[in-house]
């Protein structure tokens, strides 16, 4: 899967391989199978090809061609929308992006997996399921434009704020869906993180809290190899979803690139959480096309082969190529996407450009909620400094 | 009606007032439920109001505070309990980063109204991790408040407003006073929650502390008093912010201050009143401002805390050096 | 197993019962089994009847009478030191007393299996492991009495300092591991923590850290029911030693209540580490008999008739039984044995009552090891103000 | 032989050369291997050094400290990277509580000779939480030794002589001067890691600042030069412990203080300096030691950075106004 060979994973004494065979399953054990990669939930193969799967096709039995072709435009809208932020960034106008390039389908099946009342809690990649839930996408651009850090009322898509630092946002999901068993609302949570992420000990806790507390919470993992320029081999030795298992509730792998198994696996997975049967893990197999983000330089550590090579099961081809073979979708369906994707690049170049910076006084804001007396006398320093520029200048 | 009461039964009374009257307030920590939580602040409270509002949690603070954060986000007015001074570091990231951000991150969009409750300080014999006050490492950080009563009426009125406050409070509980009575009025109307008050007031030199610290300086005061000194007694309250017009008004009058703490001196809280009221006060000061508080060591065994913490006989000895100016 | 109610594990909505049915064992997916409790290795039923093992067997097969008498030595001894710190503590000669009492055969037998180039990270109860270290168990003291924060020489025995602090020792030990590895040591540690601790962000980390480094590590988790006043409930639904296998190793339940099986267990997973294995995970079933601090009052939050029933499954008097019935022991031994425990706490009883106040410049010592000028100033100062005591004395 | 490197560069050599020197340094932390670190301080090492010395670890700040210090007992000295200043609060648990307090405890018996790099400071237009200033949040607690170099050739000894201290080091690198350029002797014969130096004499007022801020000092006294005042610049290398005598001296002659750091001045190191540089210097401090530095604000959007950040002319109105005393 990833290029780099990894000697943590080579046992470091004479046991190679070994690892793991000594258990026999028995009930006072628990082993571990390795060296094969499980199989994932597909419904689309690479090729477009719609597939079987006994369990989770009741999930997206209904769908219907408009909505097989609305998942198609979301890909596109959010590519496209991510490579103008990337374009931008070398403008000059971003100071960073970090681009979703190749994980549209995992952010769309489970974004559009979620209903108006569930709630979302993002990474700072979530550029796809934010569209998803009606956040406009210039929002999104203010922290990596860093005119703020965070542009939008978390309350009004129910779409959290990005968070930075990683795994966070699992605990505050999980007391979230706390707040809402607590409530007997039966809506859900979904918490997103990385490969990376699986490793901090807040992630960890968020599966111990939601377990105990059977919450109703979707914890949704894009493996996408990489975290920056380590691959998932530096995170853990067996596949991610079976993290889950430790901890009392289930795990399943699903294609990240095909978004009709992402769709249908999140909504299984969230109406598990509406019908009180408490957390569920999502791992997302998908790839970071891109670098991790306008700062990185993946030549450094990996083979371009590698991103060629998921090419081929590029999310937004496959069901491309479902929706002509399955004739859901028409030439003119694609020419007035084509133009749609224009327009919209231009609306988020514009709206970057025309962003103010902020007042300089916003340092000051939102500190606090109810006020603080070393705040004020700060502000009203720094009011007085800044008057005398302006006397200084009336002056001259 | 006022009513005398242990330092921790205010806070006690204080929650059950705050679970009573306002259904989104929780109470959540480890073994605050049947055992009451080790100090018994919390005793009675889960029976009473059942083990959806007072909560034990996973042994995991990061757990407990993120979860809070959650709870905030969705309605909720979460009061945490740590179980210790000691034991707090392995939230820290998650107040540091998180719920001291959250609101201005969010351009004032999300409110962030957790109490964090921490019983703090030394003097009580206790183990390693047990007697520590690490205020400084909260009140250096934005968006969080810090205050920490001394007495049990503020005990309950602060915890009351800890509460309503829509911002995140660290509430720091000077656990060896936990037993100490005082009269608790329900009725009051208390003064502003990050207002100094002057306990004791005197001609010849300031006393400011908060916490455990106050009983002590009144009792300095008294001593001094014997030998003809009268010294003016702050009772700071809240650490973040610190109330400098309180302190600067006194200071001017008397023209000393001596700040005692059990933290550490190096970068204490008194540190920054140093600095500051030296600024304010700088053609008033007699003598520099000193600082009586815990050295640059770890919190010693339990045989050696009264050699660490500032006691009678070290702050008068502070206040015979700044009275020799 | 515990008598409070525990509506944690209650799902909050309509499907009770439910949780963890919905999987189907495929290999997408992890799924949970509950409700009936797994079995544990056991090798000395409660009665003390040795029961076949077909796994565990043949890493106690060659062990004589005398080691057999050895290790019911272990047990009593350290159960009289521990009564008799108990005692100090009602005494006022210690501030506190951690008791172990229920635990023995958990540690005995764990710290049986370490040999004496592996490195122990035990937490602030393991007065058992400490023992079979060879650690004086009036070291162990001084932190209670408040004496010290730690009064021995990890490297003397290869046992490190208590940790209070939950969980971070299982990091500590992980690192040892590592460098063990690096070294290319084959001696192996072994981290102790508890059913409480099994939460901490730390001690996933640890797994983690454990399985991607391959590191020689045991992680020995006692399960004494409780973390203070809170059932193993509020910390896992399922049993803990499954944590392990989301991880990538195995894990398995002892009796730890056995001592027999918990030294057969250990030696197995300290054999992998040695043999470049990695790390395991073992859940020892025990309870703590006793309070969970002298500071604490179980009768708060636990009915009595749970001691009691665990009182059956007594470590010691099921080994003494076997003992008998096998006629490994006679009446002389037990005899002697009572005659060597009397004077072990007489001697622990005068050695702490010896224990002089440590000096009161020590609050300056070893603060740092290169010093501080910090430190320096102000154990200068501190010197200046004892000594004007001393000259107002002198003065008088 | 004296060369010319980045700031950057000089860290890397000199972890270069401690990999070379000592089989037991070991370089850890988050993409540290073949990317070389985000800003590429260890860019080359895995290389040459291989996995075992150099080791990409797991995305787990705790993770990282926790086992270092088990590396340390085991007789490694690790030099972790915390990739930025703003993750370095999953670790503050283990640093605080047992990376700081080990020596202590053991009364002596095991050592940690531990560095954490963190690169810390604003002024590179980053986004949230890559450009803070936490330095008062460890210099605050004892068992730790806190320093920063201002430039390379400090970058390169300090790091020598932090990897060579059998106490945990707390190395924060200066972010935004990275790219500097300065120049390294490899035969220089350093002086003591914990010694302020004066890099520009002055006689009317000193400025004291560390890491980031002192290339912004030597700007401050350029143009304040040309106004005809003449200021003395520290560099101060050592936040934990400050090195008041070389302070104390300055002060001594040019009886005014100013210091500047990029940290918020509530509760940051200036705090500490001016209480006690007052508390030494009372009697010839013409004015009150002034702090510049960031506010009770968590660190803003980059656009705002510069307005945040101590920059020229507020450094100099600060000046200005401790020369009006
Ligand atoms: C606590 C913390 N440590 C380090 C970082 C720096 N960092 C940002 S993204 C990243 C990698 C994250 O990888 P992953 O979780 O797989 O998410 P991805 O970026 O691949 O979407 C790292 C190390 C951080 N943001 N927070
Ligand atoms: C980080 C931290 N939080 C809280 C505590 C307080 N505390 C001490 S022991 C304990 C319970 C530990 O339970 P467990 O891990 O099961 O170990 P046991 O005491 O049962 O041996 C708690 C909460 C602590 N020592 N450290
Ligand atoms: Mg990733
Ligand atoms: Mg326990």
């Amino acid at each position: 899967m990833t290029v780099e060979s990894s000697a943590a994973r080579k046992p470091r004494r004479s046991a190679a391989g070994k690892t793991g065979t000594a258990g026999t399953g028995r009930s006072t054990r628990s082993t571990v199978k390795q060296g094969t990669e499980p199989e994932l939930v597909q419904l689309l193969t690479p090729e477009g090809k719609r597939v079987k799967n006994a369990e989770f096709d009741a999930y997206v039995a209904g769908i219907t061609p408009d909505e097989l072709r609305g998942l198609y435009r979301d890909m596109v809208l959010t590519r496209r929308f991510d490579a103008e932020a990337t374009a931008l960034q070398r403008q000059g106008e971003l100071g960073l992006w970090a681009s979703l390039l190749g994980q549209e389908a995992a952010q769309i099946g489970s974004g559009r997996a979620t209903r108006e009342d569930d709630y979302v809690f993002p990474t700072y990649r979530e550029h796809g399921v934010a569209w998803c839930r009606g956040v406009d996408p210039t929002n999104l651009l203010g922290m990596f434009r860093g005119v703020n850090n965070g542009g939008w009322d978390p309350n009004g898509n129910n779409f959290h704020l990005y968070t930075i630092v990683i795994g966070s946002q699992t605990l505050h999901a999980t007391g979230y869906a706390m707040g809402v068993a607590k409530d007997g609302a039966d809506s859900a949570v979904i918490a997103y993180f990385g490969d990376g992420a699986s490793s901090q000990g807040d992630v960890a806790e968020s599966f111990t809290f939601s377990a105990v507390y059977n919450a109703p919470v979707v914890f949704f993992c894009q493996n996408n190899q990489w975290a920056i320029s380590e691959p998932t081999e530096k995170q853990t030795r067996v596949p991610l979803y079976q993290r889950a298992q430790g901890y009392g509730f289930p795990g399943v792998r699903v294609d990240g690139n095909d978004v009709l198994a992402c769709l249908a696996v999140t909504r299984w997975a969230l109406e598990r959480a509406r019908n009180g049967e408490g957390p569920t893990l999502v791992e997302a197999f998908t790839y970071r096309m891109g670098a991790h983000t306008t700062s990185d330089d993946p030549t450094r550590y990996r083979h371009d082969d590698e991103r060629v090579a998921w090419e081929a099961k590029d999310p937004i081809l496959r069901l491309r190529a479902y929706l002509e073979s399955s004739n859901h979708a028409d030439e003119g369906f694609f020419a007035e996407l084509e133009s749609e994707s224009e327009a919209l690049g231009k609306r988020v170049r514009e709206a970057v450009r025309a962003m103010p910076d902020p007042d300089r006084f916003a340092i000051f804001e939102n500190v606090y909620a109810d006020g603080h007396a070393l705040v004020d006398e700060e502000r009203a320093q720094f009011a007085a400094y800044q008057a005398s520029f302006a006397d200084a200048q009336g002056g001259n | 009606m006022a009513e005398k009461m242990a330092l921790a039964k205010a806070i006690n009374e204080s929650l059950r007032r705050a679970l009573e009257t306002d259904p989104k307030v929780l109470v959540m920590g480890e073994d605050v439920g049947k055992l009451g939580g080790v100090f018994r602040v919390t005793d009675g409270l889960q029976k009473d109001f059942g083990e959806e509002r007072v909560i034990d949690t996973p042994l995991a603070e990061s757990g407990i505070v993120g979860t809070a954060i959650g709870l905030a986000l969705r309605g909720y007015r979460p009061v945490v309990e740590i179980q210790f001074d000691g034991f707090v570091f392995p939230a820290y990231d998650q107040i540091v980063t998180q719920l001291a951000k959250m609101h201005a991150r969010s351009l004032g969009k999300v409110k962030m109204p957790v109490v964090i409750r921490i019983p703090y300080g030394g003097g009580i014999g206790a183990v390693e991790h047990h007697s520590e006050s690490p205020e400084a490492l909260f009140a250096h950080v934005a968006g969080l408040k810090v205050v920490s009563p001394s007495n049990s009426s503020d005990a309950y009125w602060m915890m009351q407003q800890a509460i309503q406050s829509d911002d995140p409070v660290i509430y720091f509980e000077p656990k060896r006073r936990y037993w100490d009575k005082g009269e608790v009025d329900p009725e009051l109307i208390p003064g502003p929650l990050h207002r100094a008050s002057v306990v004791r007031e005197g001609t010849d030199l300031t006393l400011a502390a908060y916490g455990p610290m106050v009983k002590l300086c009144r009792q300095v005061a008294d001593a001094a008093a014997e030998e003809g000194k009268s010294l003016e007694v702050l009772d700071l309250r809240s650490v973040s912010p610190l109330d400098f017009d309180t302190i600067q008004t006194s200071v001017e009058k008397t023209r000393r201050l001596v700040v005692v703490h059990e933290a550490p001196v190096f970068l204490g809280s008194g540190a920054e009143i140093a600095a500051r009221i030296t600024e304010r006060c700088f053609y008033h000061l007699e003598a520099p401002v000193l600082r009586v508080g815990g050295y640059h060591a770890p919190y010693p065994p339990a045989r050696l805390e009264d050699e660490y913490l500032p006691g009678l006989d070290r702050v008068l000895d502070a206040v015979d050096r700044a009275l020799a100016y």
